[in-house]
């Protein structure tokens, strides 16, 4: 935004450095028309975007995981569209219809963002009928940091629980973005709008100081939340206990990983639930599973409740868990007021250095280890996954597992100037929902990317970051691998029965499980048949309940009683 | 055909029935000078908590009176569908009005059920399906389930399911598929006196004996339930 | 809640711990009866599969997705029929109904053997809904021939695909029901009254409301069910022989005393909106809560409230 | 549906001396095993009725596998299959075997 430092007057030539303070402050003058206070009243909320906004403007609409300024987005939609248009989103989530609506209805033009799970079919259709201009899909941190440097956004519309009179925000448990977003608009003069659910006399704690915040507006309803990283213990079948034992036996046992972040799929949720059974029989407590970077998943109760866990940090919370993380505040971040503190920027920083571990699920696996979620018709975005699962190259503190991880890769090298490995553990079952396999020859995401003209196929993880993989079939160590077909046989040897399973060249399979880099069920002394939903500390949302002692209250969706 | 023809045409002695709201109750006078209790669901309505508490109250009532019939004259829709109907425990007074009518038939009172217009699902159950001798007349339009909710649940065309209807009476509406079934044991003529066609019936009355899964297999729309529930029944009365 | 996993698991440690909602039809069977005394009428190696699903290009089951025999509770003889609620939803069809019918006749005709029926079902089969419902029909008609005759027939509730459709009705005809919190009991399932009547009526996602209307809760305050039990197999056996020993004769007292249960019901509750309302009036002082109430303390509750069906069913 | 049919020769007899069991439940992702004993002790059999179409080289690799592994000698297997996964068949062959194999009737 490059604009002339120099103005005339009385013929003489200034130099002025505050033109962006200048141009907000006009904005802000104009939007205080409509306001008492800092308080503009919700069927103003239009207005206040016609006010405020400049078309092209760079504006985040704060879409997190779970919080939605889905109000704020309403208003948005409906702006003039000759005083409001063209805009670039530059927000994390897209997650509400109304967040492409934007795109369709020419408000908006282009998107810069990180993750679009609820939207992902139509964000694909939209990006193959050029209704969208795509900067980029980020991972969450990598858009946050452009935010501070190319990507800073003009205004920012941000939801929190409650403001009081001056505009002290609290954020409540879902604290997520919001910090990151206002503190990038905030001091590089943009003005920041708040949907609230109610305005009251005194915060419980304040989330965002008042002076960052310009404009309140009282929400007739709460903001929605979904619930995403609830997994029904119900669901969880004899194919992910036993993938989940095989985790548990043949990485988290042998690196003792203490430090780490799970994904969110069903296999991870059945890891949380064996800990307090089936680690405990392995006499692993205390030695893994211990600091999480994670949400407040509701599976990993029983195994804080049985002492597991010391410390968890939380990009967001989950609906249903606010009772319990008040009265388990020695495991959780909370404030004053005993409420969950969560916030995305830092748990990512926390499970991109502090982890020594990201296991999770995919939806494809090439012979390279290459992972995406990308299907050619949709497209989820990132999130936070790539930098959970990727190598930290400015790490320099050492641990047990990381230094474990190191050697294993180069055993040749000087142990001092040998750099550690992150454990990026990709855990499923061979194949997926209608039989669709894990393991694939070519990923959806470079036809999707040759389709879309992208410079890069969209890529959750790359191989060379990849550690291990576990599937039923059992784990393979590709850290031990000392070439690219050694490496393409251990993915083949894991793949099962799908057709690069069937592919693969069973005297290097067998090679390779003499020399451990692929270890079957048998050779981790695991009995298939022993993988039984008896194993699991919990078989159902109303045993969580119940381990909770009545304090978690799962949502109505989730409820058989 | 409208109720008030079917009673004038099965009643020539005289009757006092009377629909109210959709619950039809009254008594009539047969050719033979038996007084029959006759109950039912007219004008399509919903059988609900509130409809069958009252049916069952009447046959109920008349198990005093000797040995003579009982008639359930049928138009109903289905079951009542409401959260109230449901959360009082619907399938208890359903449950109820069918055992009061088993009770009577096994004990006296024959009953004899007349399906002239629509009926579904649980009240069809709770209704004719509980009686004796279930009759069917020409205007009668059953369907257990409705080929639109059928298409939505199996994923397949109203058209293919229609053709698939063809081959066999199992799932299909209609009053011809449920006298293949067994379930419907004679359909009447409406063009001629149903009161000589009562009164035939009344005449030459089946045992109690539920045989509906032999006239099913008789009828080749039921080709195994008759032998299946007959081989377990011989294989359990072994345990003696 | 924490199952030790010896493998295998002591007899009487599995009938205590296993949850009778996740088990399949024959592990409940299995493990409701005295160990090793069931004995199976038509297996599925006879392989007496629907005729009709080939209609329809879908799976059989080898048993249409019920078990029938005879075996031993307490050391008494039972017959036994389960349904498996995973196989098209429990749902009946012809071979599925006639094996209940044959083994409620055998009932009928003994007089002295009382019948466990574990519901686990969606009602009628749709691809063969003429004959599901005719058997359903002909099980009622059974059911009361064989209870007019001496024999109880118990109905256990509590799997997961419920006791719909028909399978409510024919639950309405039994001597008595034990019912645990997941068990549902109703006609119209949650889907069909939303389809039908809109998400006003009834939204059918809304779980907690779908359980405090139809669930094992409410049925049992209401009287509908005798006995509540915990989810465990071990739970649902001592109701069963709990309620075999309760269980008087049938006769048209009973029905005579059904009618006015039913219509006390409908005077007392009928125009309460929620079973909320329908709790609170019972007196229950906090009616919100009881969802939430452990099965103990529901227990002594529902006992205190003491509605029950016992000699008016 | 789809039919599909497997003949091999075993190693040896399978344990045990139940004639029969039964594993598994037909629904959507899953499948029934029915396992007889009526071969002859080197030869075991399978039967497949599988809801899903065409994937008839996949079961030809599970069941060599599993017959490798398990050495079935007299079994015969027949399956109703929803659609289940190899991994999920594999296992639940792998029951059926446990089954029969063990004491009892």
């Amino acid at each position: 935004m490059l604009m002339s430092r120099n103005t005339e007057t009385n013929g003489r030539t200034v130099t002025t450095w505050q033109h962006q303070r200048a141009a907000r402050d006009a904005r802000l003058e104009a939007g205080s028309r409509l306001a008492r206070g800092k308080i503009v009243e919700a069927h103003d909320a239009t207005r206040l975007m016609e006010a405020v906004i400049r078309p092209g403007d760079r504006v985040c609409l704060e879409g997190d995981n779970q919080k939605q300024a889905d109000l704020l987005s309403t208003a948005l939609l409906a702006v003039d569209l000759t005083e409001v248009n063209d805009l670039h989103m530059v927000q994390s989530g897209v997650v509400l219809p109304e967040h492409l609506d934007l795109f369709d209805r020419g408000v908006a033009k282009k998107l810069d963002y990180a993750y679009s799970g609820p939207q992902s079919a139509r964000i694909a259709q939209m990006l193959f009928d050029g209704k969208i201009e795509l900067g980029a899909i980020h991972t969450y941190l990598e858009l946050f940091a452009r935010y501070f440097i190319d990507l800073t956004p003009h205004v920012a519309l941000i939801a929190a629980v409650s403001a009081d009179r001056e505009g002290n925000l609290f954020t409540g448990p879902n604290t997520e973005d919001t910090p990151t977003v206002v503190e990038a608009t905030a001091f590089k003069d943009g003005v920041v709008i708040a949907q609230v659910n109610e305005i009251i006399e005194k915060v419980p704690r304040v989330d965002i100081p008042a002076d960052r915040v310009h404009f309140i507006i009282k929400s007739d309803k709460p903001f929605f939340v979904e619930p995403l990283f609830t997994r029904d213990p119900a669901a969880i079948t004899e194919g992910q206990i036993l993938t989940a034992m095989l985790a548990i036996k043949g990485i988290y046992a042998p690196y003792g990983v203490q430090r780490l972040n799970h994904g969110i799929g069903f296999s991870t949720a059945a890891i949380e639930l064996l800990l307090p059974t089936y680690g405990e029989k392995l006499g692993l407590k205390g030695k893994i599973a211990s600091h999480f970077a994670l949400n407040p998943h509701p599976a990993l109760i029983p195994a804080i409740e049985s002492g597991w866990v010391q410390q968890i940090h939380s990009f967001g919370s989950e609906v249903g868990m606010d009772d319990y993380i008040r009265a388990r505040s020695d495991i959780y971040f909370t404030g004053p007021d005993g409420s969950l503190r969560s916030n995305r920027a830092f748990c990512q920083t926390a499970g991109l250095y502090a982890c020594d571990m990201f296991i999770g699920s995919t939806l494809q696996i090439d012979l390279q280890g290459n992972s995406s979620t990308v299907t050619t018709s949709r497209i989820a975005g990132f999130g936070g996954a790539p930098n959970m699962g990727a190598d930290a190259r400015g790490r320099r503190h050492p641990s047990g597992p990381w230094l474990k991880a190191g050697a294993e890769a180069d055993p040749d090298k000087s142990a001092f100037l040998r750099r550690g490995r992150k454990l990026v553990v990709q855990i499923g079952e061979t194949f997926g929902d209608k039989n669709v396999p894990l393991f694939v020859e070519k990923l959806d995401a470079l036809e999707l990317a040759e389709k879309l003209n992208l410079d890069l196929a969209p890529i959750m993880i790359y191989g060379d970051d990849v550690t291990h993989i576990v599937t039923e079939e059992g784990v393979a160590n590709l850290l031990l691998c000392r070439s690219d077909a050694e490496r393409e046989q251990a993915i083949r040897g894991v793949a099962g029965y799908t057709e690069v399973g069937r592919g693969r060249d069973r005297n290097a399979v067998a090679q390779l499980r003499e020399r451990g880099v692929i270890r079957r069920p048998e050779d981790l002394g695991i009995n298939p048949l022993d993988a039984d939903r008896s194993m699991l500390a919990a078989r159902s949302i109303k045993d969580l309940v119940r381990w909770s002692g009545g304090l978690y209250a799962p949502p109505s969706k989730f409820r058989n009683w | 055909m409208t109720l008030d023809k079917m009673l004038a045409s099965l009643f020539p002695n005289g009757h006092d029935v009377k629909n109210d709201n959709g619950v039809i109750f009254g008594s009539a006078t047969l050719r033979s000078g038996a007084n029959a209790l006759v109950i039912g669901v007219a004008d399509r309505t919903a059988v609900g908590v509130d409809e069958a508490i009252r049916l069952s109250g009447y046959v109920l009532n008349s198990l005093a009176q000797g040995s003579d019939p009982i008639l359930v004259l049928v138009d109903s829709d289905s079951q009542r569908m409401s959260k109230r109907d449901e959360m009082l425990g619907l399938n208890e007074y359903l449950a109820h009005l069918a055992k009061s009518l088993i009770y009577a038939d096994m004990h006296g009172r024959p009953t004899i059920g007349l399906l002239y217009g629509h009926s579904a699902a649980g009240a069809l159950l709770a209704t004719g399906l509980a009686t004796r001798v279930l009759v069917g007349l020409p205007s009668a339009e059953p369907a257990v389930m409705d080929l639109p909710s059928m298409a939505r649940v199996t994923k397949l065309s109203i058209e293919a399911l229609q053709e698939k209807a063809k081959s066999t009476p199992v799932f299909a509406p209609g009053l011809s598929n449920l006298a293949r079934m067994g379930a419907v044991q004679i359909t009447w003529n409406d063009a001629v006196s149903l009161a000589d066609q009562l009164e035939a019936l009344l005449g030459s009355l089946p045992s109690p004996h539920d045989r509906r899964d032999a006239l099913g297999k008789e009828r080749g729309g039921r080709l195994k339930a008759a032998d299946i529930a007959e081989r377990v029944r011989e294989l359990a009365l072994q345990t003696q | 809640m924490t199952a030790p996993f010896k493998q295998p698991l002591q007899s009487a440690e599995r009938v205590r711990t296993t949850s009778f909602y996740e088990a399949s039809a024959r592990t409940r069977v299995e493990l409701l009866l005295d160990a090793g005394s069931f004995v199976e009428f038509i297996g599925p190696e006879m392989r007496e599969v629907s005729p009709h699903l080939k209609i329809f290009d879908l799976p059989e089951q080898f048993d249409d997705g019920i078990v029938v025999g005879r075996g031993r509770l307490d050391g008494s003889p039972v017959f036994v029929a389960a349904q498996e609620g995973r196989f098209m939803g429990g749902a009946f069809g012809e071979v599925h109904g006639a094996k209940l019918i044959g083994l409620l006749r055998a009932a009928r005709d003994i007089t002295s053997i009382p019948v466990l029926i574990l519901f686990d079902t969606g009602g009628v089969r749709l691809q063969e809904a003429n004959a599901g419902e005719l058997a359903i029909a002909e099980i009622m008609r059974a059911v009361m021939e064989a209870r007019s005759a001496g024999a109880k027939v118990v109905g256990l509730i509590g799997g997961r695909s419920g006791c719909y459709g028909g399978g409510g009705l024919i639950a309405g005809c039994c001597s008595a029901l034990a019912v645990s919190e997941q068990g549902r009991i109703a006609v119209s399932g949650p889907e069909v009254i939303e389809t039908n009547r809109g998400v006003e009526e009834f939204d059918s996602r809304d779980r907690a409301l779908v359980w405090r209307t139809m669930g094992g809760k409410n049925r049992r305050l209401l009287g509908a069910a005798d006995v509540f039990t915990d989810d465990t197999v071990q739970g649902f056996r001592d109701a069963a022989v709990a309620l075999l020993g309760a269980i008087g004769p049938f006769g048209l007292d009973r029905l005579k005393a059904e009618q006015v249960r039913l219509a006390d019901r409908l005077r007392s509750f009928g125009t309460c909106a929620d079973a909320i309302d329908i709790w609170a009036a019972e007196g229950i002082a906090h009616a919100e809560q009881v969802p939430d109430l452990p099965a103990d303390q529901f227990i002594s509750l529902a006992n205190q409230i003491g509605r029950t069906s016992r000699d008016a069913r | 549906m789809e039919d599909l049919s497997f003949q091999h020769k075993a190693r040896g007899r399978a344990g045990g001396t139940r004639r029969s069991a039964i594993i598994g439940v037909v629904a959507s992702g899953n499948l029934e095993v029915l396992v007889e004993r009526v071969l002859p002790d080197a030869e075991c059999q399978l039967e497949i009725k599988t809801a899903a179409v065409g994937f008839g080289p996949v079961w030809d690799a599970v069941v060599a596998d599993f017959v490798e592994r398990y050495s079935p000698g007299g079994l015969k297997f027949s399956v109703n299959d929803g659609g289940a996964r190899p991994d999920t068949v594999s296992l639940r062959l792998a029951q059926a075997v446990r089954l029969i194999e063990e004491d009892g009737q």
